[in-house]
């Protein structure tokens, strides 16, 4: 009696050659960024230090967490926290972005 | 161990109950995803305000310490995948062993940044009104109270997760895991590799703009 | 399942009550719908214990000078009103009393998915009353539910405490959530289809989503508060450059999702009642399920209407306010529906169906009293007074404890197994539903004329108002006296029921009432959607 | 019919500019709401008693909701709701954006109660009188945690927060004297915490000030003559006056208009000032707040960039008083300094 969420499909186990390529990546990602921090970028360092953040989570939570393999709600919960907080963030930073200057704390 | 000893009287089938471990595990780990959310929220608005003390502040802090760290949780992440990829081979032997590297690594984690944490106390570097250490500008106390607050929540999890993965180490060493059954193994290497992807956010938040 | 045999004679084997007397089987059951009744019994205890709270404040506001009790006293009594009713009855009451209880009969699973974390969503709770309840000893806080800081980073009084209490109680609001969640989605019986899910399971999957989403941010709020008041490492504190906004737009990002997870259960309540009691199909019912689901996404984006006048910025008030007005919409469709549900239907005049009328007129006035609020410039006038008090009590008392009520008469049969009283049932809704509206429509007056809430004193000229609520909130407190009363009494001396009093087709009728331990005898297969009374299949699964 | 219904209403008098339109929409609001409310309760009730069940097993029809009514159901509720909004963003986007020419009024809440201060008049506690038919503009804070200034006879309510300036703004129409109460909970005695705005006619209340100017005047020089030279900071361009001297803000910047280590603070207030990347900006309150905070952020051209940070050195009042001292600075009206600064010529601040 299989619901109708489809299970996993568990196929065959994925080899030990996908983590360790993985692995290399997230080292070699991190030095990018390490890199990248020492050369003064203006506005943008923030923006590039996320993106690569953002690459180096995805890697680590498609092949280390498995969502690669399993499809459904699973895949669904970690985009909607994380589009929560993003949510939450942009709102509370567009509230001081355009508040009365002088109800800011004195900067 | 018997295939339906551990199947629980309500789920229909053994797949079913992974799904739904699986499912109720990924829902736990939103929860922390929110949990640390708001802390990135208070980061946001607290970097538009003080712009200038908290590109200063980030400067303070020791560059290369947070490289290091970031390194080493990466490659705990790295043993962990493994040990569960052994263990759901049968080799439990090498699990064991991917996953007292993991642990070692763990614990480094927690050295290297405790480490980091005398230095920066050292320094007088401590949060909000008690912050002595050189950046003049309004806002400094801010930064490292955020600073203490996310990497201190961090490490708390880092210590919830070393004593789970010592249990997972202990159980798989008993040879309890195999092709069959690895669920409770799965699942405290999710939690893991949790504690891995914040802090792959942390590190250029705090350290690197 | 082949035809029922066992619908009409008597369940030959024990049910969940008798199946088990012992203290220790109770206090270490497995059982979600004794779970179930445990919440029960403790939300109706957090509920009486509220309303004496309420009293006391109505009768030291009969005199403008407040005599009853002292400034400190009242301080701390409004505090503790809001603090139980809201996270210890509001929240939890529905989802993990009634939800408990009927989702795994609704979807044909003997348990719900993870039994024991179930048990520790009990504890846990408990663990977190005792922790609120027990810093009353030293004296409880003063700073309202809402522990706005640098107020809450800064009062003497006993807060931290209440903090970690609301942290627990978070902790077994996240753990219901997940295991709802989890339920709904892998333990539907076969042939049970998304689209023929019961309204209620929906509504209380919207709500856990809502818990397992919010309920965290207010975890590290707490936490920041309780830190923030014991170290002054003000993230909260202006003087050394924190931001109190911060807090309040942390807090309200879980609170006003809070009364969505409190209002939708209790929605759900009614499209079980109104369909069940009037044998109709549900008007709507995709409508209802994408006006659920509407809520609970929605919801999210509301929460700045709460901070139009404490310093947020213009803009953002825009933002809240239209967010606001769509949401509002999604209440309107589910009105709507229940209504259409009620045409030409063959409706059992009874004490659950007087309160969902009831219901109905709450929600709709006090909904768009909410609308209201959301124009922005009314809210200028009407913030912090108790036009506002009025309002969410219309919402959250008149509209979810109406349902509560509801559900507590509509599943009593299945719950026990025996008939409650309907002429006293009948009487105390009457008093129940006129003693609310004398207590707040004056409220609502009040804030009209200009009454700040949170007032341990007012000017004389209001004072005719305020009897006229306290006078009402006396009836009130009569109406649930009644109840509470006839209910414990019929628990031994009701008549016995046959399986299906009201001859619902909800799924949930569809077992012995009180059922069996394991729900069923074997496992029911589904091929029909809920409430579907037309001819050929009697028996509706 | 607007008299009736606010008497109905229990609302208080109309006597600001903006509550008339906000009690317009009030009325619109709420009988809307008595309406629909009361419709939809009498139709449940008629439904309950007209299709009362009559047989245990009574057959009903099976009815589903066509598309159109739904859209119907939506349609309406919803523009309903956005129309109600337009109005009353509208009235918010006006009540939150005070008029250039609004007289500046500051008021302090301070744990259970309001002190007002005229920039360059007398500051006092619990009345604040205001002219009948001018704009004025309140700029709020507070001394120790977040109170709420609501004067329910103008329909306005604004948080207080500590540290902080926050900004209202209203025009009374009517002569009277009105409470005001704190809305945000602030303490044991928060519902002790009030205070009055009484509304003059415009001429008394120019009367008014001029004595009030006249008899501080006097009260100073007899101040001055006596032994302790210290004038009674009675009002805050003085007080901003003596921290300017006691700050050593007057050692880089002249009030005369001659050049100075600092940019001059004549005719400063509402200037045009380039800055060192060639940008311009408008000196106002947030500028010269912030310059006080951290200079280095916005440095003006041509001047060594040597300023030190008052951040922590200077709460928000005293900020507010030199703002206010800046602002009285017009070469048109330059008062004759009682005893003037004295500019010792160092190597820097």
């Amino acid at each position: 009696m299989v619901t109708t969420e489809a299970v996993d499909e568990a196929g065959a186990p994925p080899s030990a050659a996908r983590y360790l390529a993985c692995w290399i990546a997230l080292v070699l990602l991190t030095g990018l960024t390490f890199a990248l921090s020492t050369v003064d970028l203006g506005g943008w360092s923030l923006a590039l230090a996320l993106a690569i953040a953002v690459a180096k989570g995805s890697v680590v939570a498609l092949f280390f967490m498995h969502l690669w393999d399993h499809v459904g709600a699973v895949r669904l919960v970690l985009v909607t926290a994380v589009l929560f907080v993003v949510v939450l963030s942009s709102l509370v930073v567009a509230d001081v972005l355009t508040r009365f200057p002088l109800a800011l704390p004195p900067r | 161990m018997a295939g339906d000893a551990r199947l629980a009287h309500h789920f229909s089938s053994l797949s079913v109950q992974a799904h739904a471990a699986r499912l109720g595990m990924w829902l736990f780990l939103g929860t922390e995803v929110l949990l640390f959310g708001g802390l990135f929220v208070g980061y946001a608005m607290y970097r538009t305000v003080y712009r200038a003390a908290f590109v200063a502040c980030s400067h303070h802090l020791d560059r290369a310490l947070g490289t290091v760290d970031t390194l080493v949780l990466i490659t705990s992440s790295f043993t962990m995948a493994l040990g569960l990829h052994l263990a759901r081979g049968g080799r439990a032997r090498q699990a064991t062993a991917a996953l007292g590297a993991t642990l070692a690594l763990g614990l480094a984690f927690l050295a290297v940044h405790g480490h980091e944490y005398a230095g920066d106390i050292a320094a007088g570097a401590l949060p909000g009104r008690l912050y002595r250490a050189g950046v003049e500008l309004p806002g400094a106390g801010i930064f490292y109270t955020l600073y203490y607050f996310m990497t201190g929540l961090h490490s708390l999890h880092v210590v919830f997760g070393l004593v789970l993965l010592g249990w997972l180490t202990r159980r798989t060493a008993r040879g309890d895991f195999g092709a069959g059954w690895d669920t409770p193994l799965e699942l405290g290497g999710l939690y893991w590799h949790l504690i891995d992807l914040v802090w792959i956010f942390l590190y250029p938040l705090l350290y690197l703009i | 399942m082949s035809k029922p045999a066992d619908l009409d004679r008597e369940p030959a084997r024990a049910s969940y009550l008798t199946d088990g007397t012992t203290v220790r089987s109770w206090l270490d059951t497995r059982d979600h719908k004794r779970v179930g009744l445990m919440f029960l019994v403790a939300v109706l205890g957090a509920l009486f214990l509220g309303g004496m709270f309420a009293m006391v404040l109505r009768l030291s506001l009969l005199t403008p000078e407040g005599s009853f009790v002292g400034p400190t006293a009242y301080n701390r009594l409004f505090t503790l009103h809001g603090i139980v009713m809201i996270f210890l009855f509001l929240v939890p009451a529905i989802p993990s009393a009634f939800g408990n209880f009927m989702v795994p009969l609704m979807i044909g699973a003997r348990d719900v998915a993870f039994p024991r974390l179930n048990l520790l969503g009990l504890y846990l709770y408990l663990i977190g009353a005792v922790l609120v309840l027990g810093a009353m000893i030293e004296g409880g806080t003063d700073t309202g539910w809402t522990f706005y800081a640098p107020y809450s980073t800064s009062t003497p009084s006993a807060v931290v405490p209440v903090l970690l209490g609301i942290f627990v109680v978070g902790c077994s609001s996240i753990v219901s959530g997940i295991n709802f969640i989890v339920t709904i989605h892998t333990m539907r019986a076969p042939g049970l289809t998304w689209m023929r899910l019961p309204l209620f399971v929906w509504s209380i999957y919207g709500a856990s989503i809502i818990q397992v989403i919010a309920t965290p941010v207010l975890g590290l709020t707490v936490l920041l508060v309780a830190v923030d008041h014991a170290f002054h490492v003000g993230l909260f504190d202006p003087a050394v450059g924190g931001d109190p906004l911060l807090m309040q737009h942390l807090f309200w990002f879980y609170s006003h999702p809070a009364v969505y997870i409190t209002i939708l259960p209790a929605m759900g309540v009614v499209s079980e009642v109104v369909s069940g009691l009037s044998r109709k199909n549900s008007f709507g019912y995709k409508p209802i399920v994408y006006s659920t689901l509407g809520i609970a996404f929605v919801g999210f984006f509301t929460w700045g209407h709460h901070l139009f006048v404490s310093g947020q910025s213009t803009f953002d008030a825009g933002f809240f306010g239209v967010a606001s007005m769509l949401v509002g919409v999604f209440t309107a469709i589910k009105v709507f529906t229940w209504i259409g549900t009620m045409y030409r239907g063959a409706i059992a005049f009874t004490t659950p169906y007087a309160y969902v009328c009831g219901f109905i007129f709450f929600l709709v006035f006090g909904g768009m009293t909410g609308i209201a609020l959301a124009t922005v410039s009314l809210d200028a006038h009407w913030h912090d007074t108790y036009f506002i008090v009025a309002h969410f009590h219309f919402v959250m008392v008149g509209a979810a404890l109406m349902a509560f009520l509801a559900a507590l008469h509509y599943w009593f049969p299945k719950m026990f197994g025996r008939a409650y009283p309907e002429g006293w049932g009948l009487v105390s809704t009457v008093l129940i539903i006129l003693g609310f509206n004398a207590t707040f429509i004056p409220q609502f007056l009040l804030g009209n004329a200009g009454m700040p809430r949170r007032y341990y004193s007012y000017p004389a000229e209001l004072q005719a108002l305020n009897v006229a609520s306290t006078a009402g909130a006396t009836l009130l407190g009569i109406g649930f006296l009644i109840i509470f009363v006839y209910l414990v009494v019929s628990l031994r001396h009701g008549e016995r029921v046959p399986q299906n009093p009201w001859e619902s087709r909800g799924f949930e009728w569809y077992t012995a009432s009180p059922p069996l331990k394991e729900n069923f005898e074997h496992l029911p297969t589904f091929s029909h959607a809920p409430h579907d009374y037309q001819e050929g299949h009697p028996h509706g699964r | 019919m607007n008299e009736l219904l606010r008497r109905i209403l229990f609302l208080p008098p109309q006597a600001s500019a903006a509550s008339v339109g906000i009690d317009h929409l009030h009325f619109f609001v709420i009988l809307t709401t008595i309406l629909v409310s009361s419709v939809a309760g009498v139709v449940a009730v008629y439904f309950m008693a007209r299709y009362r069940r009559r047989r245990r097993d009574q057959p009903t029809p099976h009815l589903e909701a066509p598309r159109w009514l739904e859209a119907t159901f939506v349609i309406v509720p919803l523009s309903f709701f956005l129309l109600w909004f337009r109005i009353g963003f509208g009235q918010f986007v006006e009540m939150t954006s005070p008029p250039a020419d609004a007289m500046d009024v500051y008021v302090t809440g301070k744990q259970w109660m309001w002190k007002f201060a005229y920039p360059d008049g007398p500051s006092g506690l619990e009345v604040l009188r205001v002219p009948e038919g001018r704009p004025v503009r309140l700029l709020l804070t507070s001394r120790d945690v977040i109170h709420g200034f609501f004067v329910p006879a103008f329909r306005l309510k604004q948080d207080a927060l500590p540290g902080r300036y926050t900004q209202t703004w209203f025009v009374a129409t009517k002569p009277g004297t009105y409470p005001v109460y704190c809305s945000q909970y602030c303490g044991t005695s928060h519902s002790r915490m009030r205070a009055a705005i009484e509304v003059m006619a415009a001429g008394d209340f120019d009367r008014w000030r001029e004595e009030e100017k006249r008899g501080r005047a006097l009260q100073r020089d007899t101040a001055l003559g006596a032994a302790d030279d210290q004038p009674r900071a009675s009002d805050m361009v003085a007080l901003g006056r003596r921290l300017a001297e006691s700050e050593g803000c007057l050692k880089c910047h002249s009030v005369d208009g001659s050049p100075h280590i600092g940019p001059t603070w004549l005719d400063l207030y509402r200037r045009t000032t380039t800055l060192a990347d060639g940008t311009t900006v408008l000196a106002d309150e947030a500028y010269l707040t912030e310059s006080m905070m951290d200079p280095r952020a916005k440095q003006v051209r041509g001047f060594p960039l040597t300023m030190p940070s008052y951040a922590g050195k200077l709460g928000a009042p005293e900020t507010a008083a030199l703002v206010e001292y800046i602002k009285s600075l017009r070469a048109s009206v330059v008062p004759a300094p009682a005893g003037g600064p004295v500019y010792e010529q160092t190597g820097g601040p």
